[in-house]
């Protein structure tokens, strides 16, 4: 029992000792963001909990996705080129030093892609940037690093982004918990679960940032988060929900779309009318200022207009509910079984939209009204993702809607179009008949290889296809987020805010 | 009466307990007066109230649901009704203290005995020192042995004599001038009431405080008071001098209740058991232990305990068999072994020449409609949950072919009116009758199945004296109907004498003695018994 | 006593004599009468006002209680979507309802079964049961609603298992407790005295005594089961829309708390409500059920 | 004593056993992590390499040997989504929840036996029924609804207390509060029933006899009597605490197991998940065993033969 108590009082003890001071010294900051980081590596450059506190601030890669026009721009790498055999040249920047105080060098750049993108570790830019990709990169001279890759990978400058380039001091075979960059603040502390702590690192090779010290928190609830801010123990909340925004919170147009995948397996799915019916039937406009932030547009293709590849020409499924019968009774007349009950799953405790709940019920509603009979299936999360690969649908099910969200990271509409639509992977969602997959699959294919102009022509034409020929989802908004800040800061935020923090953005009144 | 002014006035008490289920007048109109140095008896059957006025003296009425509706009790010029609670403090424990009927629960079971004795002066401001030295006198006062190795044991520790022994101590730790003693030895065996008494008056003699004897046996009273008040339904019948209201009782319940008393001078049984004739019961051998726990290395801790060593007897059919001992000798594990409620681990138990150790299942099942019992208190021997009908009638719904069902309830009737209650009363629950009539609902069930043996295990021992004689009628007349056996257990010597046939006499577990009872106890051969009839001499002289 | 008071009394009678304990006693009353209306709105509520609880209307959102406008719908106010908060209560209620009955039912069927055995077997059986209701303690609830949810599919089903199964180490433990204590009593004595089987003790003599204390336990549990409920919701793995229920509804509304705060309030409200009707009744069931305490209720 | 310290660890053992068994199936099959360890977009190829890595594709049955072998040399495994040693995970956290299970427990513990006591001494009177009603209604609360309540009243408008997170004492006000409420109100009732029966025991008479005055009665004699049918209670509440208060962790921001234990299960982080469910199992076997000890401690009866 002595034991116990002096257990319990030790803890206490450790409580209430660590009280970091609340109300911030000028140039210090809080932040609080929804979910707290489980590592602190730049490994883990897609698990947003974590890539928003290091990336840019802590770890810096070659180059840096621009924020609002995508596509790629010199960080690390003051300029890149594609040789004549499809390797790419990135010119180092001088002068820059890690937080360890060595300097950046071509092999500090070489070791950082190994580790990267070694299987063993599974990172981050190897599951989700160059998986399938070979990759060898080689110094060429004290500022030059020549990266091939195999196939050829048109859009290597980009892909780069997800690699931070860390000093050779970071453990080559395990995750660390105390990262080591280039970038402008130096990682400080991670107190186990409540905080971590960034300072400015006096030797940055850029411009020096306002923020001295920034302290990132995390809270899951929404409101709390937005109460923080008020009450003055954060000065940013990140991820403020619909119903606590009032004017003065900051939104923006996040690189976030909403879906509804229509999965094709069972009929009446299966004919193409039905799929458009069900997307004339919502009146998605009707929700935009009374449901939905005012600031949400609708979507029309998997990719939001700050990813390279948009198609601004492709039109809207405008909310038609005549036409949505008209086709439905057509199906109907040729046999589809429009009467099936249909059943529309979707992640348990997660929300895309601040009111997933009502969105979802209003939607029901409105497909009830052209004689669609849909029930929502709240599933959990690991049920969710195992139940829409394609390998798992039960053949006697009911025919499935997917209600779901597509985040574009990485600032080229490749990575969305093949993971959604190319046969080569087990959720997307494919054409009707073999020849339709066969030749959709060519058409991805040769965008992918294909750069600049080229590579966006094929990419518009994809999402035109997919949109107004295949229909194989529903389409309904690229998402906004509401952030709050305190009256001490100056932030704009960018459509990448949910997933980077730039510091240096931030300005002190 | 003597002249000299009394230490302590009861005037016109009355209590009411008011509850939900009504109002009951426990006390009405109650006086009576204690002079310095006297023992004054209040006598009385349980609900008299004989309870209530001694227990509003020290204010320990539970209140609600108890109200003082009219009345004063002068202790001096001090009316001990209005007093705060500071005034309260300097009454209780110091000047007017008590002792109670139960001397475990009396003791807090989580505190040493000694720091329950200290209490009693430390909260009247004794200082701690002295107070644990006089604590340690008292206790060799009252006669507990080793005194200074006991007072950090608790008061499971104790036998029941010794814990009242405490008690004591700790009542007369500040030399109060009144004890109230409501029923101190009711609970206690023979010869331990006898040593508590002669405590009492000991300390009596030496402290010259007044005492207040609260009980309901008025052979006690006899002995140990000089004056007396006699109450029936919380009203006083009767007071006076002891001797002279024992002796010339005016009152009709008074004579009643003095009449019921068992009488030392009873003309004891003249039964001689015929020789020759086959028993009907035959105990051989019958041994019963109960191990020592063990502790988690399977050492034993302390020893086992023999609670019944090769006990052999005969019971002879129409026989009222009598086992007599103080508690933990043994023979309420008698009873239960032999109608096998609990496993004996050797011995055998025949009835008609069939041994009960060996059977099983229905067999056994079959023999036990031979052999039934009545236990010591009605109120737990009957399920609160059934009907009496219910209750009379479980021996036949469990043994469905003695009695056809839709009979039952005919011949459940005839049982209670067999057994001197109504029929119409077959409808109530056990709660709804008096200790008495439960006892005699006991008693139906036990003779539902007709069975030729009856175990009484002390089935009258709760029971008022009048209903015990009551009872004591009931069996005696069933018998004579339908000729059962009686085995019966009880540590009431007295009533032994008038009701046995033979007696057997239990220690630690082993039959001392075993005899006519005419043999036992005009002529006891072994040690044990003579003492124990020295006791019960003592107690009623 | 004549033949005619002895006779059993009639429904009638009964009835009577309940209403007559009622009106003396005005707490017990109105939980009474509470507990009344939440089992009439789970019969009533879903055939009527199912459809007016999901009708989304768009001009009659956000309406703080109160408004009669533009019906007595809205008389305990409306969602971000228009829909009736009143209505809302009266439709889950019997979700609600059922859950709760049905997950400590099967919890206190289950529990007492085994308690039954442990308390009157001993031995292998009983240790065997005592230490997997141990285990039960520490097994995470949470591990057995996802596990659940692959086995049963359904995320009611699985409620309603997860919640039983949370429930059971305590109506065992309970459930042993007593049997023991009962089975020392001298009267189960006297019945094996008679040559009483055990099934027969078991019937007769435990069950009857253990009522009272599992009808306490039972409603307690009902009220804590609907709180369990709503956390479980709250962690997004309980009822799931378009599944209703008091607590899915109290979840739902946290969000917006600082905003619509009869969203949460009122199904809160109802949860609270219910459970402090469930208590007393309970306690005034339990008297009733006790031949012995009967008698306070009848003044 | 001690045989009652080895026979709780005899069967706490066994319990821990069973459990830790059960854990480990269980959670096998609530299916194959893997699609929660790939982003949805991953290609096949990446999926089979990481289910490859991740020993996901063994059979059961080898899992479950290599889990035993390890826990034999005391290695509880590396959590998946933290990249560490499960223990050393379940060990940061650890110091949270103990904190507001020893914090909370304590206070609903004395402000149970308050009120409870209280109410005894008057059944029926005003306090007794207001207080009950209130208790009771508290412990009926839905405690996210209390914890984010307690924020905007305490936090935002009234500006008393910080709303959430760890630092200084004025954190662990909110949180500890609406943890105390639960336990509090069925502890009360506990203790208001055997407070009933000790109080109209021969000994509380037999004291007051004695001329002890009433707070001495309450505190020497009542109390310790009446606090004994309350522990085993108080061990239960204990167990929900350390089993994690999940709500209030989430709501108020705190680190503790009950989070991990959410998190481990939602993200089949298995070594994790083991981890804290041994650990945890622990920590109440502990609290059961203490209470067990303070039982014989209390009450002689159960030591002495």
């Amino acid at each position: 029992m002595r034991m116990l108590i002096s257990v319990a009082t030790a803890a206490l003890g450790v409580a209430l000792a660590a009280a970091p001071a609340l109300a911030a010294e000028p140039g210090e900051v809080v932040i609080v963001a929804p979910a707290g980081p489980q590592t602190m590596d730049g490994c883990q450059s897609n698990v947003s909990s974590t890539a928003r506190i290091l990336k840019q601030n802590v770890l810096e890669a070659l180059t840096i996705v621009d924020p609002v026009k995508g596509g790629a721009a010199p960080r690390l790498a003051t300029s890149w080129e594609q040789s004549a055999d499809g390797s790419w040249l990135f010119k180092l920047r001088p002068g820059v030093m890690f937080h360890d105080g060595t300097p950046l060098t071509p092999e500090t750049v070489v070791y950082s892609f190994e580790r990267m993108l070694d299987k063993a570790l599974g990172c981050d830019p190897f599951i989700f940037v160059f998986s399938g990709v070979e990759v060898k990169a080689e110094a060429v001279d004290a500022e030059t690093v020549r990266i091939t890759t195999n196939p050829v990978q048109p859009i290597l400058p980009l892909m780069v982004e997800s690699v931070a380039i860390v000093p050779l001091a970071t453990p080559r075979n395990e995750l660390t918990r105390a990262p080591l960059g280039t970038g402008p603040y130096v990682f400080t502390n991670w107190d186990t679960q409540t905080s971590v702590t960034l300072t400015r690192a006096p030797s940055y090779w850029g411009e020096m940032p306002a923020v001295t010290k920034a302290t990132f928190i995390w809270r899951s609830e929404a409101s709390v988060r937005a109460a923080m801010v008020d009450v003055g123990e954060a000065d940013l909340a990140l991820s403020i929900s619909e119903q606590d925004a009032r004017d003065t919170d900051l939104m923006y147009q996040s690189a976030e779309m909403s879906r509804i995948k229509i999965n094709n397996d069972q009929p009446p799915f299966n004919d193409v009318r039905v799929r458009k019916a069900l997307n004339y039937a919502l009146d998605r406009r009707a929700l935009i200022g009374t449901l939905l932030n005012p600031r949400i547009t609708l979507a029309n293709q998997i990719v939001g207009p700050s990813v390279f590849g948009y198609d601004p020409a492709i039109g809207q499924y405008e909310y038609d509910p005549v036409e949505a019968r008209r086709l439905l009774d057509e199906a109907r007349a040729a046999g589809a079984p429009i009467d099936r009950p249909i059943r529309m799953i979707s992640i348990a405790g997660s929300s895309t939209f601040a009111n997933q709940d009502e969105v979802i019920a209003a939607f029901i509603a409105m497909w009830k009204q052209v004689g669609l009979s849909v029930t929502n299936e709240a599933l959990e999360m690991g049920l969710f993702r195992s139940s829409i690969r394609r390998e798992n649908f039960d053949p006697n099910r009911n025919p499935t809607l997917v209600f779901s969200n597509h985040d574009n990271t990485t600032g080229d509409a490749g990575m969305s179009i093949f993971s959604k639509y190319h046969s080569s992977n087990g959720t997307s969602d494919l054409p009707d008949t073999p020849e339709g997959i066969k030749a959709m699959d060519a058409l991805i294919e040769s965008g992918m290889a294909a750069v600049g102009d080229e590579r966006r022509r094929i990419f518009g034409e994809a999402m035109r296809l997919e949109h107004d020929e295949i229909v194989p989802e529903v389409w309904l908004y690229y998402m906004v987020n509401i952030v709050r800040k305190s009256d001490r800061i100056n932030y704009e935020p960018n459509p990448r805010t949910s997933q980077v923090i730039d510091l240096a953005t931030i300005t002190l009144n | 009466m003597n002249a000299a002014a009394p230490l302590l006035r009861v005037e016109n008490l009355s209590v009411e307990f008011r509850t939900a289920a009504g109002i009951t007048r426990a006390v009405r109109n109650v006086s009576w007066s204690v002079l310095p140095g006297q023992t004054l008896a209040i006598i009385g059957e349980s609900g008299s109230g004989k309870s209530v006025s001694s227990s509003a003296i020290l204010s320990l009425l539970p209140m609600p649901p108890a109200r003082i509706t009219s009345g004063r009790i002068l202790f001096g010029d001090m009316d001990l009704l209005t007093l705060d609670a500071s005034q309260r403090h300097d009454i209780n424990g110091k000047r007017i203290s008590m002792i109670f009927q139960d001397p475990l629960s009396s003791l807090n079971p989580l505190r040493t005995v000694g720091s329950q004795v200290v209490e009693a002066m430390t909260t009247h401001e004794v200082p701690r020192d002295q107070a644990q030295a006089r604590a340690l006198d008292l206790l060799e006062q009252v006669g507990i042995p080793n005194a200074a190795l006991r007072f950090r044991d608790y008061p499971h520790q104790f036998s029941g004599g010794q814990r009242q022994r405490i008690m004591i101590a700790i009542a007369i730790a500040m030399g109060p001038d009144l004890l109230v003693a409501d029923e101190p030895t009711s609970a206690l065996d023979l010869t331990v009431q006898a040593d508590i008494l002669q405590l009492l008056r000991d300390i009596q003699k030496r402290t010259g405080m007044a005492i207040v004897f609260i009980t309901h046996d008025i052979n006690v009273a006899r002995q140990f008071s000089s004056a007396i008040v006699i109450m029936n339904k919380g009203a006083v019948v009767e007071a006076g001098a002891t001797a002279e209201v024992l002796a010339r009782p005016q009152d009709d319940y008074a004579r009643r209740l003095i009449g019921a008393a068992p009488d030392p001078a009873a003309p004891i049984s003249a039964y001689r058991r015929p020789p020759g004739r086959a028993p009907l019961c035959r105990v051989a051998n019958l041994s019963k232990t109960y191990p020592a726990r063990r502790d988690f290395l399977g050492r034993r801790k302390g020893t086992d305990t023999a609670a019944l060593k090769n006990a052999s007897f005969d019971i002879l059919p129409d026989e009222v068999v009598c086992v007599v001992g103080e508690s933990g000798s043994g023979k309420s594990t008698l009873a239960r072994a032999l109608l096998r409620l609990e496993a004996a681990d050797s011995g055998t138990v025949e009835m008609d020449g069939r041994n009960l150790m060996a059977l099983d299942g229905d067999a056994l099942r079959r023999v036990r409609r031979d052999m039934q019992i009545v236990f010591q208190d009605p109120t737990a021997s009957l399920s609160p949950h059934l009907t009496v009908e219910d209750i009379v009638c479980e021996p036949w719904n469990v043994h469905g072919d003695v009695v056809p069902a839709a009979e039952r309830r005919a011949a459940a009737e005839r049982l209670m009116e067999l057994v001197g209650l109504r029929r119409e009363q077959i409808a109530l629950h056990a709660h709804q009758f008096s200790g008495g009539q439960r006892q005699r609902i006991a008693i139906a069930r036990a003779l539902a199945l007709k069975p030729r043996l009856v175990v009484c295990d002390e089935a009258v021992s709760a029971l008022d004296v009048s209903v015990r004689a009551q009872i004591l009628d009931l069996l005696t007349e069933l018998r004579r109907q339908m000729g059962l056996s009686l085995l019966f257990i009880t540590h009431d010597l007295g009533l032994v004498r008038a009701f046995a046939n033979r007696v057997i006499v239990m220690r630690r577990g082993e039959i001392v003695e075993e005899g006519d009872v005419q043999d036992v106890f005009l002529a006891p051969r072994h040690p044990y018994t003579q003492s124990l009839l020295a006791s019960l001499e003592r107690l009623v002289e | 006593m004549t033949e005619t008071e002895t006779a059993t009394p009639g429904l009638r009678q009964r009835v009577l004599a309940g209403l007559a304990i009622l009106a003396s006693r005005p707490g017990a009353a109105l939980a009474f009468l509470y507990l009344l209306a939440v089992v009439a709105a789970a019969i009533a509520g879903p055939p009527f006002f199912a459809d007016s609880a999901e009708a989304i209307d768009f001009k009659a959102r956000n309406l703080p209680p109160l408004s009669l406008e533009p019906s007595w719908h809205y008389l305990l106010g409306s969602d971000s979507i228009g829909r009736p908060s009143l209505d809302r209560l009266l439709v889950s209620a019997r979700s609600t309802l059922l859950i709760s009955l049905v997950a400590v039912a099967l919890s206190a069927a289950a529990g007492v079964l085994l308690g039954l055995v442990a308390g009157l077997r001993g031995g292998f059986a009983a240790a065997a049961i005592m230490r997997v209701c141990d285990a039960l303690m520490s097994f995470p609830t949470l591990l057995l609603a996802i596990l659940l949810l692959y086995v049963v599919k359904s995320s009611v089903g699985t409620v309603v298992l997860v919640l039983a199964v949370s429930r059971l180490a305590l109506f065992i433990r309970v459930t042993r407790a007593e049997t023991a204590e009962v089975r020392g009593r001298v009267y189960v004595t006297a019945s094996r005295a008679i040559g009483a089987r055990p099934g027969w003790i078991t019937r007769v003599h435990l069950l009857p005594a253990l009522v009272p204390t599992l009808v306490t336990l039972f409603a307690v549990e009902v009220a804590f089961t609907m709180l369990a409920e709503s956390s479980l919701s709250f962690i997004g793995i309980g009822v799931q829309p378009p599944g209703v229920s008091w607590g899915l509804m109290v979840a739902q509304g946290r969000d917006y708390l600082a905003t619509q705060w009869w969203l949460s309030f009122w199904p809160g409200l109802a949860i609270v409500l219910t459970a402090l009707s469930l208590v007393v009744v309970a306690n005034l069931m339990k008297t009733a059920l006790d031949p012995r305490q009967k008698w306070r209720l009848q003044m | 004593m001690l045989k009652f310290v080895v026979m709780r660890f005899l069967s706490g053992g066994l319990s821990l056993a069973i459990l830790v068994t059960l854990i480990f199936f269980f959670a096998r099959l609530t299916g194959n992590p893997t699609d929660l360890y790939v982003p949805m977009d991953a290609s096949e190829a990446v999926r089979a390499q990481i289910a490859e890595q991740r020993g996901f594709n063994d059979p059961v049955v080898v899992q479950f040997g290599n889990f035993l072998a390890d826990l034999a040399r005391g290695d509880l495994g590396q959590s998946l989504r933290y990249a560490r040693p499960a223990i050393d995970v379940v060990a940061d956290a650890m110091p949270t929840t103990l904190t507001l299970a020893g914090l909370a427990i304590p206070i609903a513990t004395v402000l149970a036996l308050v009120i409870g006591s209280l109410g005894a001494l008057h059944p029926g009177g005003i306090f007794d029924r207001i207080a009950g009603g209130a208790t009771l209604g508290a412990a009926s609360l839905p405690d996210f609804w209390l914890a984010i309540i307690g924020i905007l009243v305490f936090a935002v408008v009234l500006r008393w207390l910080p709303t959430s997170g760890t630092g200084t004492a004025l954190h662990w006000v909110l949180p500890v509060a609406v943890l105390v409420f639960r336990p509090l109100g069925i502890l009360a009732q506990v203790v208001r029933t055997s407070m009933l029966g000790v109080l109209s025991s021969d000994y509380i008479r037999a004291a007051e006899a004695k001329g002890l005055r009433w707070p001495a009665v309450l505190v020497g004699h009542a109390l310790p009597n009446a606090v004994i049918p309350m522990i085993m209670v108080v061990v239960y509440q204990a167990a929900g605490i350390l089993n994690g208060a999940v709500i209030v962790e989430v709501v108020f921001g705190m680190p503790g197991v009950g989070r991990l234990m959410l998190d481990s299960i939602m993200f089949r982080d298995f070594n994790l998940l083991q981890a804290v469910v041994i650990v945890t199992a622990i920590a109440i076997f502990i609290a059961a065993a203490v209470a067990d000890l303070l039982l014989a401690l209390i009450d002689p009866r159960l030591t002495h033969d």
